[in-house]
């Protein structure tokens, strides 16, 4: 165990020219490509970049971690002077977790669900041959409590699946702080969490990096994760840097075309972004589109009326468990206008999916009326409620989960009017129609949806959605999978259909500022309860309830909230 | 001794009548002591033979019972429980005189009671074959103790090979007298006046017996104990001979395959002997009333089709006889100048062109009686099939079997049946017209009806006079064997394996099933 | 092309397929190989393999042609393999479709009916029902399909439980295809991949359970299997040993190609297992 | 209290598939042709109608098939199983003589197979990429093709004729009457092939789902998490991936614990072990109906009893599920 003897202000870490290949027949040669950056101690260095940009690769490589079919094709990783990719296993596993540690993004899976949190985290002592039992426990017990876990001595006996994600996340800091490393590796550790969560997580790194004086590598997507706690940051695109720096000076300054427009997905500001989608898109696309004139829901025609909407999950048990209740809509009642875009915001849990699902009929809700121009949907049956069900359309959240993959992407778009009784070739034609209306060409309706990518594909979604002519769409979550940039792009394709086509849009989202983009009315929920309701525009300037306050104020890189101007601003 | 052990698979009848003399010639005195593992397939399903009539249930309990008689290999009487017996001139009145100092394994005295007792009560109402030869008797009277008296209807001369332990046993009176027979628990410890003792008995596993020590024939038996191994593999069985945890193996233990090289190994003695009683004849029916087989001209064709010396060498290793006629070689009333059906396939083609078969599928059932008799239907469907017969085999298990023939179910069929000594016990049974009756697989099953010989059999069966019943046999063969009411394949051997220091195993007629009285080991 | 590349990649996989086509090869051309029945007595019994030219695997018990046999059997014990496989698939698919999609009541009755033959011990069904209807083709194919459907079942009903849910089966919902639209053209194609391969080690257990039964003497008696064949040389091994172990060795190639298969496929049809491999 | 009420819903439901099978298995057995009367009037050599009617009267075999089968039913509820037409015992009774023997066949077979099948698995799993992995598939391959009653055949044929080491059939040595110890030794030597005959299909069955359980756990995030504590592999191997494989496992040898007991029949054919599954055969033979009927009520009641024991298992081995989260 050599003790640090470099020089002060070397860096601790030193990527050197680093590349990384992947293996044959991937979409690109290197996954890393001539990579060079450096970490010093107590410092946050974000690496940003959307999905595929290789952001991670560099610290998987790090760690050993590597995806099997990669490899290092040249260059070095120096930590503290030693090349980490040339190590052998041995020395590079008294590395892990001692000085090198490691949280990762999914807190859903990153622990053993069949082990104690207390044996997990007493493992890291373990592994190091440290410390004896009794004292890994004791050790375990303080880690908890330094990471603000609410009663560690019982998350202490709890396993991984009690403790909620946001508990788990903080295990997982707990368990890579263990033995105080000089360099912890963060990939993407918030982006599977709410944003309340999210918040106090990041919070806490900043907090325990500050106190510790580690050196830090944050991988994120989120510009505003990056506003939030980074001292410098690296931007990475398809496997290279495009721009690095000091956080403020990019954040303020970018000089890369494609960190800009990353930059402007995020609106900093929620207030100063509401129902401007057109203005966040002029970054990324072409400028242009008028600024939507503001409308206020109410004074348009209900076309969807809710009222007394309840929902209970009950599971069954099997023997031995108990039956479980989940109250999922407690009481919901609310009114879209025709032509209106309505967000339903909420964290996960809150009940808003339940909601859209209880509307589009996917979901029977326990008791309550949803009256579609003032037809109670829920007392239909058989043929006329499937003659009113096409009047709602949906538009799904996973891109890759809501096409079918064994059938034709026209095809797919084809079968809702085939369904209803429109000729096949008449139908195909439309599918090809309605293919160029949300911006892919003729052609794509002969492929298979793997051949495109995500954004492309929540394209093809809402072009089957919009295939039944419906009067309502539905958006559950449908930009959340999606790259900023595409989400950006997919935002404006849908507000622009649904001025176009004269549509309602029921949208629903997690992510504040997105739907700071596209609503006109927004409808706060929490546990199966709204407890808030009225147009983009109050709820951000002024949120009444105590928890649409706390969800406005997590929001990553939205500083000093209230106040709305700051540095970023100047470039919105 | 030395002359048996070099024996092969190839018996021939010279070796066979060897054997049968084996005990004179055995010079040793036999000494007391000593087990004898044998192996006993399928597993009894009970012990109390006057209730269960099965092989292996023979087997095992015929040391547990005996009979009034045995018999020697020519079939003629030896004493048993019986020590001397007379038969009145006019063939009507049997007098027995029993052994006086026997007594039933729980102690009892056995006396001429327990004999009027089975045989007028108890196998009167629960044996039918045994119920079918009482028929001819009158009356069962124990004039004292040691006395029994059988006075029959008419004469009956094959009366007196009856009293074999098989068909006669003597049950005892004091413990089944008034009594339901079938769930007396008794059934389950079976007691019976023979040299052995039942012991114990682990299902699935093996059966003991114990030697009787106050057997009334004084010294014996020998052996200390008998294990009957419940063994269901034939492959296994052949293993536990070959590695000495078994000592005997009955006829049927092992296929016939493996017969010659046990026999081969060292210190491995066979004999034929012991099956001249029951004397099994394989053949196949005919269905005689429907089909292509109602046609006698088929049914001769059967018989020229059928290369039954390949059968009896290739599967049965050369054992056994090809038969003439119907009747076994060993009875006496065999007619040793009918001529065979030589194999002869154009004879056979000729026949059915002649009788205009035109290839309606033909049924074939083969005896689920393991390989051996699998591979005898397929050798005999080829055969068949080779003179332009079209054969489909139709599979059973046993159940399946005993249903088919009963029910007259089949066009071809293969059976086995026991002679028992006399024509009229094992014989005229399966030709006579008063015999066709549905639900038992052991009659007058393929139909065949001929007003001269169920003439012919009735009188020959009370005929006392030897000449004249013998050339109503003599008759009764000619137009049987003429007609083909069956087709007669295979006299069967009853080979048994054991170790050569095992002695005197079998003494009469009647084989394994007779009890290892005399049964000793050289130590 | 992915998929045949994958499993083109997966060396035991080609070997598995290079057994299976001699196999199937040799079935189809056993008729014009060996026009005699494969059951006529045509030399000496127990000729050793090579002892006499012509019969170049021997003779068995009753001087029949092994070569002969083993072609002919071939044919059976593939036939068997299949069609039962495919009986069971025809009752298990629809059976686990119905109650993956429908879910409650169909499902709980469904289950229920199909625990029902799970709880019976298959080799004994299995055995149960052959002696029942009697030994035949038919009726050991039946025997093995019923007792095989179960698990087809189980599989097909929990791909539709997580297919079912799928956002793009939830789309076809919306737009308002028909359950049986949805259960064929949307559901059951993406259950293929897995019931492919249970499918082709269907296959390989059915020929094993054929050939356990002709070892009881559950055999058909009037068709040539391998099975048939060593139940047919068990009491001879001793003296033949080349009876038993020449059907025995083919069965244990044409099970073993039909497992290497079927993990190749697996592997071609899930690429993310197939990496970890 | 809920889970009281849970286990009596449970229980409930077995009962009822418990009941279900033995009429379905009713007819089945009705269905085939022959019946015991026929059976063992065949095997006596001689039979006239008398004695058919007699037995079939002494069995209630005359009476219709539904009052046949209400009879039986409502024995069974009382617990009563019947006789055995042939062996002239009570069903319950051979039943108990035997089950102990297939299940300590059965037993041992099962641990063994399991035992060394997620040994091998686990192994062939860490060398997945090396011949030594490769050589434990192919022999999990082998045996995994190779028909059980063969490998029995050659087991009896090297190990017991041969080699003289083991003997080759039965429970305990004839006679022998050891007692204590050496009863207990006698029994285990008996026990080896017939044991390792039955197991080794298994064991094969179990190596190749451990090393692709094993596989594809190893691709899961927790096991990265492990790997960036810097545990050893092998902790890594057995403590995170192999306990988390296990559970599949788990759910398969349940299914297949209670299959081997009625599927031992080959097994305790060739080794003569004096079994259920050999007295199902002989009965199935035999149209012994009652005894049949109570066997495979034996052998339905241990599939379940197993599936509850698995389910127990499971749930200590899985803390997600005793606690009622999916």
């Amino acid at each position: 165990m050599s003790e640090p003897t470099r020089e002060s202000g070397a860096p601790l870490l030193r990527i050197e020219r680093l590349s990384l290949a992947l293996p044959e027949g991937a979409d690109r040669l290197y996954a890393v490509d001539n990579v060079s950056y450096d970490l010093t101690a107590g410092e946050i260095l974000c690496v940003v970049g959307e999905s595929g940009s290789g952001k991670s690769m560099t610290a998987n490589a790090l760690m050993g971690l590597l995806p099997s079919g990669v490899r290092v094709a040249q260059g070095r990783a120096l930590f503290d002077g030693q090349d980490v990719l040339a190590m052998d296993e041995l020395s590079h596993r008294a590395l892990r977790g001692r000085r090198i540690g490691m949280i990762f993004q999914e807190p859903m899976t990153a622990l053993n669900p069949l082990m104690r949190v207390g044996e997990q985290i007493a493992e890291v002592f373990e592994a190091h041959d440290l410390l004896t039992p009794r004292a890994r426990k004791e050790r375990a017990l303080a880690l908890l409590e330094e990471v603000r876990l609410p009663d560690p001595t019982s998350a202490l006996r709890a396993y991984p699946f009690e403790l909620s994600g946001g508990q788990r996340q903080r295990v997982m800091i707990a368990m890579a702080l263990a033995l105080e490393p000089e360099l912890l590796i963060a990939d993407e550790p918030t982006t599977a969490l709410d944003v309340t969560t999210q918040a106090q997580i990041l919070h806490l790194v900043k907090d325990l990096q500050a106190r510790r004086g580690m050196a830090v590598m944050f991988i994120t997507h989120d510009f505003g994760v990056v506003a939030e706690i980074a001292d410098r940051v690296c931007v990475m695109r398809e496997g290279k840097i495009v721009e690095m720096g000091e956080a403020r000076e990019v954040l303020d300054h970018p000089r890369h075309d494609y960190t800009r427009a990353l930059i402007d997905a995020i609106p900093a500001d929620v207030v100063a972004a509401v129902g401007r989608p057109a203005d966040v898109l002029a970054a990324v696309e072409r400028p242009g589109g008028a600024i939507p004139p503001q409308r206020d829901g109410t004074q348009s025609t209900p076309l969807l009326s809710v009222s007394g909407l309840d929902k209970v999950y009950r599971t069954s048990g099997g023997w031995f468990q108990p039956k479980r209740e989940v109250v999922a809509l407690d009481g919901i009642g609310f009114s879209l206008g025709k032509g209106e875009t309505l967000g339903i915001v909420g964290e996960s849990g809150s009940g808003k999916s339940t909601l859209g699902r209880c509307i589009v009929g996917l979901n029977r809700p326990d008791s309550g009326e949803i009256r579609l121009d003032g037809v109670d949907l829920s007392a239909l049956e058989g043929r006329a409620l499937r003659a009113h069900r096409r009047r709602i359309q949906m538009v799904f959240q996973d891109p890759y989960a809501s096409l079918n993959p064994r059938i034709r992407v026209g095809m797919a778009i084809a079968q809702g009017p085939i369904a209803n009784g429109v000729p096949k070739a008449e139908a195909l034609a439309q599918a090809r129609a309605l293919l160029a209306t949300v911006g892919l060409d003729g052609g794509a309706a002969e492929r298979y949806p793997h051949e495109f990518s995500g954004g492309q594909r929540q394209r093809i979604g809402i072009a089957r959605a919009l295939a039944l002519n419906p009067e309502l769409i539905v958006a559950d979550e449908a930009v959340s999978a999606l790259d900023v940039s595409i989400q950006a792009q997919v935002l404006k394709l849908l507000d622009d259909l649904k001025r176009e086509l004269d549509l309602s849009l029921l949208f629903i989202t997690h992510d504040l500022r997105v739907a700071a983009q596209i609503c006109d009315r927004l409808i706060v929920m929490q546990k199966g309860r709204i407890v808030e309701h009225g147009s983009a525009r109050e709820i951000f300037n002024s949120p009444q309830h105590p928890y649409t306050r706390e969800l406005l104020e997590a929001i990553p890189g939205r500083r000093d909230a209230p106040a709305p101007v700051t540095a970023t601003a100047g470039v919105l | 001794m030395t002359l048996l052990s070099s024996v092969t698979g190839r018996l021939t009848a010279a070796a066979l009548s060897l054997a049968v003399a084996l005990p004179a010639v055995a010079q040793e005195t036999p000494s007391s002591g000593g087990v004898a593992n044998v192996a006993i397939q399928p597993e009894p399903p009970g012990l109390m033979l006057p209730l269960v009539q099965n092989a292996p249930t023979q087997r095992v309990a015929g040391n547990i019972f005996e009979g009034l008689l045995r018999y020697d290999a020519d079939l003629e009487p030896m004493p048993q429980l019986a020590t001397s017996w007379e038969i009145s001139d006019d063939g009507l009145t049997y007098t027995f005189h029993l052994h006086p100092d026997v007594t039933w394994h729980d102690g009892e005295a056995f006396s001429a009671a327990d004999v009027v007792f089975s045989a007028d009560v108890f196998l009167r109402e629960t044996n039918p074959r045994t119920r079918a030869i009482l028929d001819h008797v009158a009356s069962i009277e124990a004039p004292d103790d040691e006395t029994v008296v059988f006075t029959l209807k008419q004469p009956f001369p094959a009366f007196i090979q009856a009293f074999e332990v098989g068909t006669l046993p003597i049950v005892p009176k004091h413990l089944y007298a008034g009594t339901d027979f079938y769930n007396n628990p008794a059934n389950n410890h079976p007691i019976g006046t023979g040299p052995f003792e039942f012991a114990k008995w682990d299902r699935g596993s093996v059966i003991e017996l114990d030697k009787n020590p106050n057997y009334y024939e004084a010294g014996k038996p020998y052996l200390d104990k008998i294990y009957w191994h419940v063994i269901p593999d034939a492959a296994s069985r052949a293993a536990a001979y070959e590695n000495g945890t078994l000592n005997i193996m009955p006829a049927g233990s092992v296929e016939n395959f493996d017969i010659p090289r046990l026999a081969k190994l060292d210190g491995s003695c066979m004999t034929e002997a012991g099956s001249e009683y029951f004397n099994p004849f394989a053949m196949l029916w005919l269905n005689n009333r429907e089909g292509p087989t109602a046609d006698k001209r088929f049914r001769q064709a059967v018989m020229y089709a059928i290369d039954r010396d390949f059968a009896k060498n290739v599967l049965w290793n050369g054992l056994g006889k090809v038969p003439n006629g119907p009747f076994s070689s060993t009875l006496a009333a065999h007619d040793d100048d009918l001529q065979p059906y030589p194999y002869d396939p154009d004879k056979s083609r000729e026949l059915l062109a002649e009788m205009g078969y035109k290839g309606e599928p033909v049924r074939l059932l083969p005896l689920p009686y393991g390989e051996t008799w699998t591979r005898w239907a397929e050798a005999v469907r080829q055969n068949l099939e080779d003179v332009g017969i079209d054969i489909e085999t139709e599979s059973s298990d046993v159940a399946g079997w005993n249903q088919k023939v009963s029910d007259w179910d089949y066009d071809i069929a293969f059976t086995y049946l026991f002679q028992y000594g006399d024509p009229s016990l094992g014989i005229a049974r399966t030709y006579i017209s008063s015999n066709i009756a549905k639900g038992s697989p052991w009659n007058n099953v393929e139909g065949y009806e001929n007003p001269e010989i169920d003439k012919l059999f009735a009188a020959a069966a009370v005929e006392n006079d030897p000449d004249k019943r013998q050339a109503m046999y003599d008759q009764i063969q000619q137009t049987l064997h003429d007609d083909v009411p069956l087709a007669w394949i295979m006299e069967l051997a009853q080979p048994t394996i054991y170790r050569c220091n095992v002695h005197d195993l079998i003494t009469t007629g009647i084989g394994l099933n007779d009890g290892f009285k005399n049964a000793w080991i050289e130590q | 092309m992915n998929f045949f590349k994958r499993f083109a990649q997966n060396r035991g996989a080609l070997v598995g397929l290079v057994i299976l086509g001699l196999v199937v090869l040799l079935a189809l051309l056993a008729p014009f190989l060996y026009p005699d029945s494969p059951w006529r007595m045509v030399q000496r019994p127990f000729l050793a393999p090579g002892e006499v030219s012509g019969f170049w695997l021997g003779t068995d018990v009753m001087g029949r042609d092994v070569a002969a046999g083993l072609a002919h059997g071939a044919w059976v014990s593939l036939l068997i393999g299949l069609i039962s496989t495919v009986v069971a698939l025809a009752i298990g698919v629809p059976l686990g479709a119905l109650a993956g999609y429908f879910g409650g009541k169909v499902d709980d009755a469904l289950m229920r009916f199909t625990e029902f033959f799970q709880t019976i011990p298959n080799f004994a069904l299995a055995i149960v029902l052959v002696a029942i209807m009697e030994p035949s083709t038919f009726s050991i194919v039946l025997a093995i399909a019923i007792v095989s459907w179960p698990p087809v079942a189980r599989l097909v009903r929990g791909e539709f439980l997580s297919i079912k849910h799928r956002e793009y089966v939830e789309a076809a919902r919306l737009v308002g295809q028909t359950h049986r639209d949805i259960i064929i053209k949307q559901i059951l194609p993406n259950t293929l991949s897995p019931v492919i391969v249970l499918a082709s080690l269907m296959v390989a257990t059915a020929i094993l359970l054929e050939s356990s039964l002709s070892f009881l003497g559950l055999g058909d008696p009037d068709t040539m299997s391998w099975g048939y064949m060593i139940g047919a040389a068990r009491t001879v091994m001793r003296q033949a040993w080349w009876l038993s172990v020449i059907p025995g060795v083919a069965i244990l190639l044409t099970v073993l190609a039909l497992n290497l298969v079927g993990e190749g496929l697996d592997d071609a049809l899930n690429p993310q297992l197939a990496r970890a491999r | 209290m809920a889970y009281v009420s849970l286990i009596l819903g449970r229980v409930g439901k077995a009962v009822i598939v418990l009941l279900a099978i033995l009429v379905f298995n009713f007819f089945l057995i009705h269905a085939a042709p022959g019946d015991p009367a026929a059976v063992m009037a065949g095997e006596a050599g001689a039979t006239d109608q008398q004695f058919l009617d007699d037995l079939r009267e002494r069995f209630g075999l005359d009476q219709p098939l539904p009052v046949q089968l209400w009879r039986y039913m409502s024995g069974v509820l009382q617990l009563d199983f019947g006789y055995s037409y042939r062996q002239q015992m009570p069903v319950l009774d051979l039943i108990l003589e035997r089950l102990p023997a297939t299940l300590l066949l059965t037993g041992a077979a099962f641990c063994i197979s399991l035992l060394f099948g997620i040994i091998a698995g686990a192994l062939a799993a860490m060398r997945a990429k090396r011949p030594s992995g490769s050589i434990i598939m192919g022999l999990a391959l082998l045996f995994y093709a190779t028909p059980l009653y063969w490998v029995a055949m050659m087991a009896v044929l090297v190990f017991s004729v041969t080699l003289d080491w083991l003997p080759a059939y039965g429970y305990s040595t004839v006679g022998a009457d050891y007692t204590g110890l050496a009863h207990v030794g006698d029994v285990a030597v008996h026990l080896i092939l017939p044991a390792l005959t039955l197991g080794l299909f298994f064991m094969a069955v179990y190596t190749r789902m451990t090393r692709t359980s094993m596989l594809s756990v190893s691709q899961q995030d927790f096991v990265k998490t492990a790997r960036a504590k810097g545990l050893a592999p092998g902790v890594i191997q057995r403590r995170h991936i192999l306990r988390n494989a296990l559970l599949p496992i788990i759910t398969l040898a349940g299914l297949q614990a209670g299959q081997m007991v009625g599927g031992a029949v080959l097994t305790e054919t060739v080794f003569a072990w004096p079994g259920i599954g050999r007295l199902m055969y002989e009965a199935l033979m035999q149209r012994d109906y009652n005894l049949l009927l109570g066997i495979f009520f034996f052998c339905a009641l241990l599939v379940i009893l197993f599936n509850m024991l698995t389910d127990v298992i499971y749930r200590l081995a899985d803390p997600r599920i005793k606690q009622g989260a999916t």
